[in-house]
C-alpha cells in the first residue's frame, strides 16, 4: 500500500512525464482491431513489468459498475489486469477527484467521470494527456460520430477516452397517438397532426393535450412530459432549449448572454412545461424518470438515450414498441427551424497523473472503448453507456437493444449537438445556472432576476478564474458548436 | 518491570500520562490542520492553479470574497435557523416524553425502547428511508391523507418550504432520542427529597416542576442544549441524501455549501475563509453556551451536597 | 389539630408485605415515635400518612376525615426529611419562603412570617445563605422553620437527626421535645435509634416486619415487652437472654438450664422450652439460696456504672451492670441472682411473653 | 378527585406515548418492510403497507458480492467490506476514545489536571464543524501518509469523539467516592490497582453506554470518512450516501435491506445496555 509522495510530488509527475514520452516511442503493440491492441499492449507492459497479475484502482459512478465489470472481468482474464473499483455519487466524482488531485496519492489510476470536470481536473493537474498512448495504440477515435470525441479534448490535447454518447431523445408514445380518435380530436384542436414536434410549443400542445386526469384529481392518469428538474441536473435541459432559441452562454469577451431575450423565454418555456410532468419531478432523475416512464404514465419524456434500454425492456417495461424517438424539438429562429440536442452528460475514461500504471489504466480504457467492446457494453442490459460510433448504427446487438429508430435518431441528433459549457469552472458555472433555475421553477423569483443573477454568478467567477484565461478556453469550445440547424 | 510500575505510581506521572496522547492527538492531528486552515485562508488559491505551497499570499482577499458572498451568508443563515426549529422542538418533545415515562407503569420499558430507536440508525439511512417515504404519492403523504380525511400531497422533496420541513423533521425525528435519553436520565437522577417536601407542602405537580424540577435540572438542559445546536449546525447528511440541498437552495447548509466550495468548485483559499467565519460564528455561540455551563457546573459544586 | 388513625393500612412491594395491616391511633398532640430496624415498614408508614406512597389497601384518618386518597399538599402536613430535603437551588429564605407561596400567601406576610419562623429556631441571621453553606445543626433548624411556617396539624419526622453528630442530637432532641410542647400539635417521629424513641416520645410504636409489635409509654416498652423483639430492641446493652426449660411447680414454676435452676414464685404458667430475659441492671452479686457462681471475664467501665461480663457455664456470658464502687477484678469468682420480679419469660418457640 | 385524575392520567399519557410511538416506528416500519417487497411493490399508489410475497432477495443481492441490484440492473452493491470497514473503524477508534478519555476524565476529576476549564475546552472541539476542517485535512493527511487508511480515520474519530467521552466519563468518575479510592490507598493499594479493582468496576456500566454512544457517532459519521478515504477504506455511511435520492434514489429494496442491517448492531447493542443508557446521559448535572 504504498502512498503518495507529498511533497515530492512534482518530482513524481516528472518522473512519469518522462516515463510517459518514452513509452509513446514505443512501439504499436500488434492486432487488427483497438481492443486486440490493448490486450497486446497490456500483455507487453506486463511482461515489461515481470508481473503476472495487477489490479488497478478505479473510482467510478456507482450506477456504472454492473455495465462494466463484465467486461472488466474479461480483459483480466486475457491480461492479468484486474480492477478495483470503489463507488461514488454520480454527482461526486468531481469532488472525490479533487480531493485527489490535491493529495496527488495515487489512490486510483483511472476513473470515469464526466466531461464537464475535464477542464478543472487538466487544470488541476490530475487528468493525464494520453496523446502518446492514443497514437502508440492506435485507438480508433476515427469510428466516433463528430461532437463526442470533442468532449475528451481540452487546450488541444486529449485527457480521455469518450464512452458515452450522451445526447438528448426525445421519446413519445407511438400507441397513444395512434389510437383511434386521438388524432382527428388533436388535429381539430391545435391544427397540425400529431406525431414528433418540430418546436418546442408543438412539444407543449402535444403534453397538454394527453395529460389525462379524467377525475380532476389533480394526480393524473396520464403525464404529458417528462424532462429532468432535479438539483444537479435541471440547467441541461434548459440549456438546450435556450440554443435552440439561437443563444449562447458567452460574448467573444466571456460577457455572459443567458439573460437576454432568447433565455427568458426559453426558461419560461421551460417552467410552463413543468406543469405537465409529474409533481416531483424536481426531485427526480434517471432512477425515477426511467421507470416512470417504462411504467406507461407519460407520454413523452426529453432524456438520455439510454431510455431505450428501459423503455423496450421486455420484462420491465410495459411500453416494449409502443415508442415513437424523436429528433428534439427547435424553435423557429428569424423564420427557421433551429434543433438543438445538448451533451446531456457523457462519459470518459479519464487516466490519473498520479497513477501508478498509469499505461495499463489506458490499455483497459481502450479495451472498454474500442468498436468491438464499446458495442458490446452499448447493447449490454446493465448499461447506460449510449452509442456514439458509427458503427453502433449498423450493429444487430446495439439494434436489437435499442430499436433502429432510436439509434438512427440519436446519431442525427449528435448533428445539431452542442456542448455543455465546458471550460474551467464548470462546474460552478453550471451549479450558479442551475441553482437559479430551480429557483425560478419553484417561483421563488422571476424568469428574467434567474438570469440576471446566473450572469452577474458567471461574472464573479469569470473574474476570479482570470478573464483572459477563460477567454482562450471560450473561444475553443465555441468551434464545437454546432454549424448545422436541422439534422440531414 | 518493577520499575516501569513505580514510575507509573508517581502522581506527577500518574496524572499526566493519558494527556499526553489527548493533548499529543490535538497538537498532533487537529492543530497543524488548523494551521493550515489560516494559510490557505490567507491565499487566492484553487485547486485548478499550481500548488498550495506555490501560490502567492493575498491577505484577506479570500475573507472579503465569503463576506459577500451572498449564497454562503444565507447558508450560514439557513442553517442556523435549522438548528433554531429543530434544537428546541427536540427539547421539548424529549422533555416531554421523558416526563410521561417518568414513573414506572405497565409498558414503559416498551416506550422507551421504541423511543432510543432513531438515533442508533446512520443519518444516511435516516435520509434515504425519508426520501422513500416522502416522496409525493408515498406513504407518509397517505397517511396525512387519511388523517386529514382529505387528498394530500405535498411535495415534501421538491418544493421549498415542504423540503426544509423535510430536513429539520429528519433531525427532530432522529435527535429527540437523544433529549429524551438526556432528560430521562436527569429525571432520574433527581433528588427524590426535596421533590417530596415540595408535594408535602401541598405544590401542585406544575409548581413542583416549575420552583424545584426545572431549577434542578438547569443543567442539564444546559448541556442538552449545547450538545443538540452544535450537531445541528454541522447539518450534512440529510440534505445530501434528501434533497441534493435543493429544490433550489432550500436545504443549502452550510457544511453543503463549503463542500461545494471547496471540492466541486475547488476554491480552497474561500472554502477555508467560509470555514473560519463558521467557525468564529460557531465559536462565539459556543462561547455564550460553555459559559452557562460553566457556571451551572460551577455553582453545582458549591451547592452540591445540600 | 388532628388526631390520625389507621386502619388495616398495608403496602406490598413486589412480592414484600412492607407494612402488614397495621392499626394505629394517634390522639391530637401527642408525640408519637416509629420505631425499630431497618426494614421494618416504619418509614413506608410514615410515607403513607404523608400521602407519599398509596396504600395497598387500608384507610387513613387525619382528623374526623378520611385522607387515604388526598393528595399529601391536601392534608395540613409538615414533614422533615432525613436528608432534610432543602432545595438547594434556593436561599434559607426562599427555602422557609416556599410553602408560603404554594399557598400564594401575599409578598409582605411571608416576609413576616419567615422571620418570625426563622426566630423561633434560631436561624434569622442564615437568611440569605445558600443550603449547601451551612452546617448541620442550621441546615438542621431550617428544615424545622420550613415545616413549621405553615403551622400544620401534624409533623411528620423521617430520622431527621441521624446526620448530625452525637452532641447536636441529644441537644436537638431536647429543642424539638420543647417544640412539641410549646405547639402541642401532633408529631409523628421515625427513627431507628431507641434512645431518641425513649426520650422523646409520648408514646413509642415499635414495628417489625411490617408489624407493630407493641404500642405503650417508653417505660412500659421498657420494662414490659411484649415479646422477645420488642424486649431486646430497646436498652444497651442488650437484655440478657437464657435459653432453657420451664417446669411448672406447685407454688409457681422452675426455670432451668443446665447451670441454672431460677424459682418463679407466683407464676404460673405452662412447661416447655422458654428464654428467660433480664436486663443487665437487674443482675447483682449475691450469695443466698437462689444465687450461682460465675467468673468475671471482662470489665467495661462505662464512668456512672460497670458492665462485667460473667461466664456462668451458660453458652455466653451474662451481662451484669453494678455500681461503680462495686470492687471487682477480672479472674474474680462471684455469686449472682437476678432480681427476680423484673425477670421476664418468653416462648421459646413463639418469642411471646409467657406468664407475666 | 384523585381517584379520577388516577383513571385519567395514565389513558392520556398512553395516548400520547403511542402517538410518538408511531411516529417514531413509521420510518422504522416501513423501511424493514420494504426490504421485504419486491421490486414492483416499493413504489405503488395506495403505498403497500404489507409486502404480498414477502421475499429475502434485497438481503441476498446486498450480501451477494458483486451482484447487479439497481432496479435497471445497474448497480452492484458491495456491503461486506464496508461493514467490516465500519466495525473496525469505529469499533477500535471508540474504543481508544474511551480508554483515553476515560483516563483522561479520572485525571481530571481527582487531580485537577490541565486546569479548571478543561473540559470546556475540549468540548469545543467538538464545535468544530467536521466540514471546515476536512479541505486541510486532505493536504495535512497525504503528507502524513495517512490518506484512505484505518489508522488515519481512526485517529479522526477518536479525536472527534474525545469531548464526549471525557463530558460522559467525568459523571461516572464523579460518582465514585474518594473514600472508597483513599481507604484502598491506605490500605496499601498501588494507583493502578485502584484504577483496576475499586475505579473500573464502578465505572464499568459508563464505560459500556459510553462506548456505545461513541460508537454509534462514528458508525454514522459520513463526512469525513467520505474526505478521508478512497480504495482501501470504505466505511457504512459512505456506500449509503451513494443512494442520494434524484442520482440513484430509487433502489429502494436493496437500499433499505442496506439500511436495515447497517441499523441492527447498534440497536442490538443499545437494547442489551438500555437499562445503563437510561441513567448515564445526565453528565453528572445534578445535584445529589
Amino acid at each position: 500500500m504504498k502512498r503518495a509522495f507529498g511533497f515530492l510530488s512534482i518530482a513524481g509527475t516528472v518522473a512519469l512525464l518522462v516515463a510517459g514520452s518514452t513509452a509513446a516511442s514505443a512501439q504499436t503493440p500488434p492486432g487488427g482491431t483497438a481492443d486486440a491492441r490493448a490486450i497486446s499492449g497490456a500483455k507487453a507492459y506486463m511482461q515489461a513489468k515481470g508481473l503476472t497479475s495487477l489490479k488497478l484502482n478505479m473510482m467510478m459512478p456507482s450506477i456504472f459498475t454492473a455495465g462494466s465489470t463484465l467486461e472488466m472481468t474479461i480483459f483480466e482474464k486475457e491480461t492479468g489486469i484486474g480492477v478495483n473499483y470503489f463507488e461514488v455519487g454520480i454527482l461526486q466524482v468531481q469532488a472525490k477527484a479533487m480531493s485527489e488531485a490535491v493529495a496527488k496519492s495515487g489512490s486510483f489510476d483511472f476513473w470515469i467521470g464526466d466531461p464537464i470536470s475535464l477542464p478543472d481536473l487538466v487544470e488541476a493537474g490530475l487528468a493525464r494527456p494520453i496523446d502518446d498512448l492514443v497514437v502508440r495504440g492506435k485507438a480508433d477515435l476515427d469510428d466516433i460520430v463528430p461532437g463526442f470525441q470533442e468532449q475528451a479534448q481540452y487546450k488541444g490535447k486529449t485527457y480521455g477516452l469518450v464512452a458515452d454518447g450522451d445526447n438528448f431523445i426525445l421519446a413519445i408514445r407511438k400507441d397513444l397517438i395512434e389510437a383511434p380518435g386521438e388524432r382527428q380530436k388533436f388535429k381539430a384542436k391545435y391544427g397540425w397532426e400529431p406525431g414528433c414536434p418540430d418546436t418546442y410549443e408543438q412539444w407543449y400542445q402535444l403534453a397538454e393535450f394527453f395529460t389525462r386526469d379524467p377525475k380532476g384529481t389533480g394526480v393524473p392518469e396520464l403525464y404529458g412530459a417528462m424532462g429532468y428538474r432535479a438539483r444537479g441536473w435541471g440547467w441541461r435541459w434548459w440549456l438546450q432549449q435556450f440554443y435552440a432559441k439561437g443563444g449562447m452562454p458567452f460574448d467573444d469577451g466571456m460577457k455572459p448572454l443567458v439573460a437576454g431575450k432568447e433565455g427568458v423565454e426559453a426558461l419560461r418555456d421551460y417552467i410552463a412545461l413543468t406543469k405537465f410532468m409529474p409533481k416531483d419531478i424536481l426531485g427526480w432523475a434517471t432512477p425515477q424518470a426511467y421507470p416512470f416512464y417504462a411504467g406507461g404514465n407519460a407520454f413523452s419524456i426529453m432524456t438520455y438515450p439510454s431510455i431505450a434500454i428501459a423503455a423496450e425492456h421486455p420484462d420491465r417495461s410495459k411500453v416494449v414498441g409502443k415508442n415513437k424517438y424523436c429528433l428534439v424539438p427547435g424553435y423557429v429562429v428569424g423564420g427557421k427551424l433551429v434543433r438543438r440536442a445538448i451533451q446531456g452528460y457523457g462519459n470518459i475514461f479519464y487516466v490519473s497523473n498520479y497513477a501508478k500504471h498509469p499505461e495499463a489504466a489506458y490499455w483497459l480504457s481502450q479495451y472498454m472503448t474500442s468498436k468491438e467492446v464499446s458495442a458490446r457494453l452499448v447493447a449490454g442490459p446493465n448499461s447506460v453507456y449510449d452509442p456514439y460510433r458509427k458503427s453502433h448504427l449498423t450493429d444487430p446487438r446495439v439494434i436489437k437493444a435499442r430499436t433502429k429508430e432510436m439509434v438512427e435518431i440519436h446519431l442525427k441528433n449528435a448533428q445539431v449537438m452542442a456542448p455543455m459549457i465546458l471550460i474551467q469552472g464548470a462546474v460552478e458555472y453550471n451549479d450558479a445556472l442551475d441553482l437559479n433555475v430551480q429557483e425560478a421553477l419553484l417561483g421563488k423569483i422571476t424568469a428574467e432576476d434567474a438570469l440576471k443573477n446566473t450572469a452577474a454568478a458567471w461574472e464573479k467567477i469569470t473574474n476570479q478564474i482570470g478573464r483572459r484565461q477563460q477567454i482562450e478556453g471560450w473561444k475553443a469550445l465555441k468551434a464545437a458548436y454546432p454549424t448545422k440547424n436541422v439534422p440531414d | 518491570m518493577t520499575g516501569l510500575r513505580r514510575w507509573l505510581e508517581r502522581e506527577r506521572v500518574f496524572r499526566w500520562l493519558p494527556f499526553i496522547p489527548v493533548q499529543g492527538l490535538f497538537a498532533l492531528l487537529l492543530f497543524p490542520n488548523f494551521l493550515l486552515l489560516v494559510y490557505l485562508s490567507l491565499l487566492s488559491w484553487r485547486i485548478t492553479r499550481g500548488t498550495w505551497w506555490n501560490a502567492a499570499f493575498t491577505g484577506l482577499d479570500s475573507f472579503q470574497r465569503a463576506l459577500e458572498d451572498e449564497r454562503f451568508l444565507w447558508a450560514l443563515a439557513r442553517t442556523f435557523g435549522f438548528a433554531a426549529a429543530a434544537v428546541p422542538l427536540e427539547l421539548l418533545l424529549g422533555f416531554g416524553l421523558a416526563l410521561l415515562c417518568r414513573r414506572h407503569f405497565r409498558g414503559r420499558r416498551f416506550y422507551t425502547t421504541v423511543f432510543l430507536l432513531p438515533m442508533m440508525i446512520v443519518p444516511a439511512v435516516v435520509g434515504y428511508d425519508l426520501s422513500m417515504l416522502l416522496i409525493d404519492q408515498g406513504p407518509f403523504n397517505q397517511l396525512l391523507s387519511l388523517l386529514a380525511g382529505r387528498a394530500i400531497t405535498v411535495r415534501w422533496l421538491s418544493e421549498y418550504t415542504p423540503a426544509q420541513l423535510a430536513v429539520i423533521g429528519a433531525d427532530v425525528w432522529q435527535w429527540t432520542a437523544l433529549t429524551f435519553l438526556i432528560f430521562t436520565s436527569g429525571l432520574a437522577g433527581l433528588p427524590e427529597d426535596p421533590i417530596r417536601a415540595a408535594r408535602v407542602m401541598g405544590a401542585s405537580r406544575w409548581q413542583i416542576f416549575w420552583h424545584v424540577e426545572l431549577p434542578l435540572l438547569k443543567p442539564v438542559i444546559a448541556i442538552a442544549v449545547i450538545l443538540r445546536s452544535m450537531e445541528a449546525l454541522k447539518i450534512f447528511d440529510y440534505p445530501m441524501l434528501l434533497t441534493q440541498a435543493g429544490p433550489g437552495n432550500a436545504t443549502e447548509t452550510v457544511a453543503v455549501y463549503l463542500w461545494r466550495v471547496g471540492w466541486e468548485f475547488a476554491r480552497v483559499s474561500d472554502a477555508a475563509a467560509m470555514s473560519l467565519v463558521l467557525l468564529v460564528v460557531v465559536a462565539m455561540y459556543s462561547f455564550v453556551a460553555i459559559r452557562v455551563l460553566r457556571r451551572e457546573r460551577r455553582r453545582l459544586a458549591e451547592e452540591g451536597v445540600a | 389539630m388532628a388526631s390520625i388513625r389507621l386502619e388495616r393500612l398495608t403496602k406490598v412491594f413486589g412480592a414484600t408485605r412492607a407494612v402488614d395491616g397495621i392499626d394505629l391511633a394517634i390522639p391530637d398532640g401527642e408525640f408519637v415515635v416509629l420505631v425499630g430496624p431497618s426494614g421494618c415498614g416504619k418509614t413506608t408508614t410514615l410515607n403513607m400518612i404523608a400521602g407519599l406512597e398509596t396504600p395497598t389497601s387500608g384507610d387513613i384518618w387525619i382528623g374526623d376525615a378520611c385522607v387515604t386518597d388526598w393528595e399529601p399538599g391536601e392534608r395540613n402536613l409538615g414533614m422533615v426529611f432525613q436528608s432534610l430535603a432543602l432545595f438547594p437551588h434556593m436561599t434559607v429564605f426562599d427555602n422557609i419562603a416556599f410553602p408560603l407561596r404554594i399557598k400564594r400567601v401575599a409578598p409582605e406576610e411571608i416576609a413576616s412570617w419567615v422571620r418570625t419562623v426563622s426566630d423561633t429556631v434560631h436561624v434569622g441571621h442564615l437568611l440569605d445563605k445558600r443550603p449547601a453553606t451551612l452546617s448541620g445543626g442550621e441546615a438542621q433548624r431550617v428544615a424545622l422553620a420550613r415545616t413549621l411556617v405553615v403551622q400544620p396539624s401534624v409533623f411528620l419526622m423521617d430520622e431527621p437527626l441521624s446526620s448530625l453528630d452525637a452532641k447536636l442530637r441529644v441537644e436537638m432532641r431536647t429543642e424539638l421535645k420543647r417544640l412539641h410542647a410549646a405547639l402541642r400539635s401532633t408529631f409523628v417521629y421515625v427513627t431507628h435509634d431507641q434512645a431518641e424513641a425513649m426520650t422523646m416520645a409520648d408514646r413509642i410504636v415499635v414495628m417489625h416486619q411490617g408489624q407493630i409489635q407493641q404500642v405503650g409509654r417508653p417505660l412500659e416498652v421498657y420494662g414490659d415487652p411484649v415479646n422477645r423483639f420488642v424486649a431486646g430492641f430497646f436498652g444497651v446493652p442488650a437484655m440478657n437472654f437464657i435459653e432453657g426449660e420451664l417446669r411448672p411447680e406447685p407454688d409457681g414454676a422452675r426455670f432451668v438450664t443446665q447451670s441454672l435452676r431460677v424459682t418463679l414464685p407466683g407464676r404460673g404458667g405452662g412447661s416447655g422450652p422458654a428464654v428467660l430475659g433480664v436486663r443487665p441492671e437487674h443482675v447483682r452479686f449475691a450469695d443466698g439460696r437462689e444465687s450461682w457462681p460465675a467468673t468475671v471475664s471482662l470489665i467495661e467501665p462505662l464512668g456512672d456504672e460497670t458492665l462485667l461480663f460473667l461466664d456462668y457455664g451458660g453458652p455466653s456470658s451474662l451481662v451484669a451492670k453494678v455500681d461503680v464502687e462495686e470492687k471487682v477484678a477480672v479472674g474474680d469468682r462471684r455469686s449472682f441472682t437476678f432480681r427476680p420480679d423484673r425477670v421476664v419469660l418468653f416462648d421459646g418457640t413463639t418469642g411471646g411473653r409467657i406468664c407475666r | 378527585m384523585r381517584r379520577g385524575r388516577r383513571k385519567l392520567f395514565p389513558l392520556v399519557r398512553h395516548a400520547l406515548l403511542l402517538a410518538w410511538t408511531a411516529v417514531t416506528l413509521f420510518p422504522i416500519y416501513w423501511m424493514v418492510m420494504t426490504s421485504f417487497k419486491h421490486a414492483g411493490e416499493w413504489v405503488t399508489w395506495p403505498p403497500r403497507w404489507f409486502p404480498h410475497e414477502p421475499t429475502l432477495v434485497n438481503y441476498v443481492k446486498v450480501l451477494t458480492p458483486g451482484t447487479s441490484t439497481f432496479e435497471l440492473g445497474r448497480q452492484t452493491l458491495k456491503i461486506l467490506k464496508p461493514i467490516g470497514d465500519s466495525l473496525v473503524v469505529s469499533g477500535i477508534g471508540s474504543l481508544l476514545a474511551v480508554v483515553l478519555g476515560s483516563a483522561l476524565a479520572y485525571s481530571w476529576a481527582r487531580f485537577g489536571t490541565g486546569g479548571r476549564n478543561y473540559p470546556y475546552n475540549i468540548l469545543s472541539i467538538r464545535m468544530v464543524p467536521p466540514i471546515v476542517i476536512a479541505v486541510p485535512f486532505v493536504v495535512y493527511f497525504v503528507t502524513l501518509r495517512l490518506l484512505d487508511t484505518y489508522t488515519g480515520l481512526i485517529l479522526v474519530y477518536v479525536a472527534t469523539c474525545l469531548p464526549y467521552v471525557i463530558w460522559m466519563m467525568l459523571a461516572f468518575v464523579e460518582e465514585v467516592p474518594v473514600e472508597l479510592e483513599r481507604a484502598a490507598r491506605l490500605m496499601g493499594v498501588s494507583r493502578l490497582r485502584v484504577l483496576r479493582s475499586v475505579v473500573l468496576p464502578l465505572t464499568a456500566s459508563g464505560l459500556v453506554v459510553t462506548f456505545l454512544f461513541v460508537f454509534i457517532l462514528n458508525w454514522s459519521e459520513l463526512l469525513l470518512a467520505i474526505t478521508l478515504t478512497n480504495t482501501e477504506v470504505s466505511t457504512l455511511p459512505i456506500t449509503l450516501n451513494k443512494f442520494q435520492s434524484a442520482n440513484e434514489g430509487r433502489d429502494y429494496g436493496p437500499q433499505a435491506a442496506i439500511g436495515t442491517l447497517a441499523t441492527l448492531p447498534v440497536v442490538v447493542m443499545g437494547f442489551l445496555i438500555q437499562k445503563h443508557l437510561l441513567r448515564g446521559f445526565s453528565f453528572g448535572l445534578l445535584r445529589k
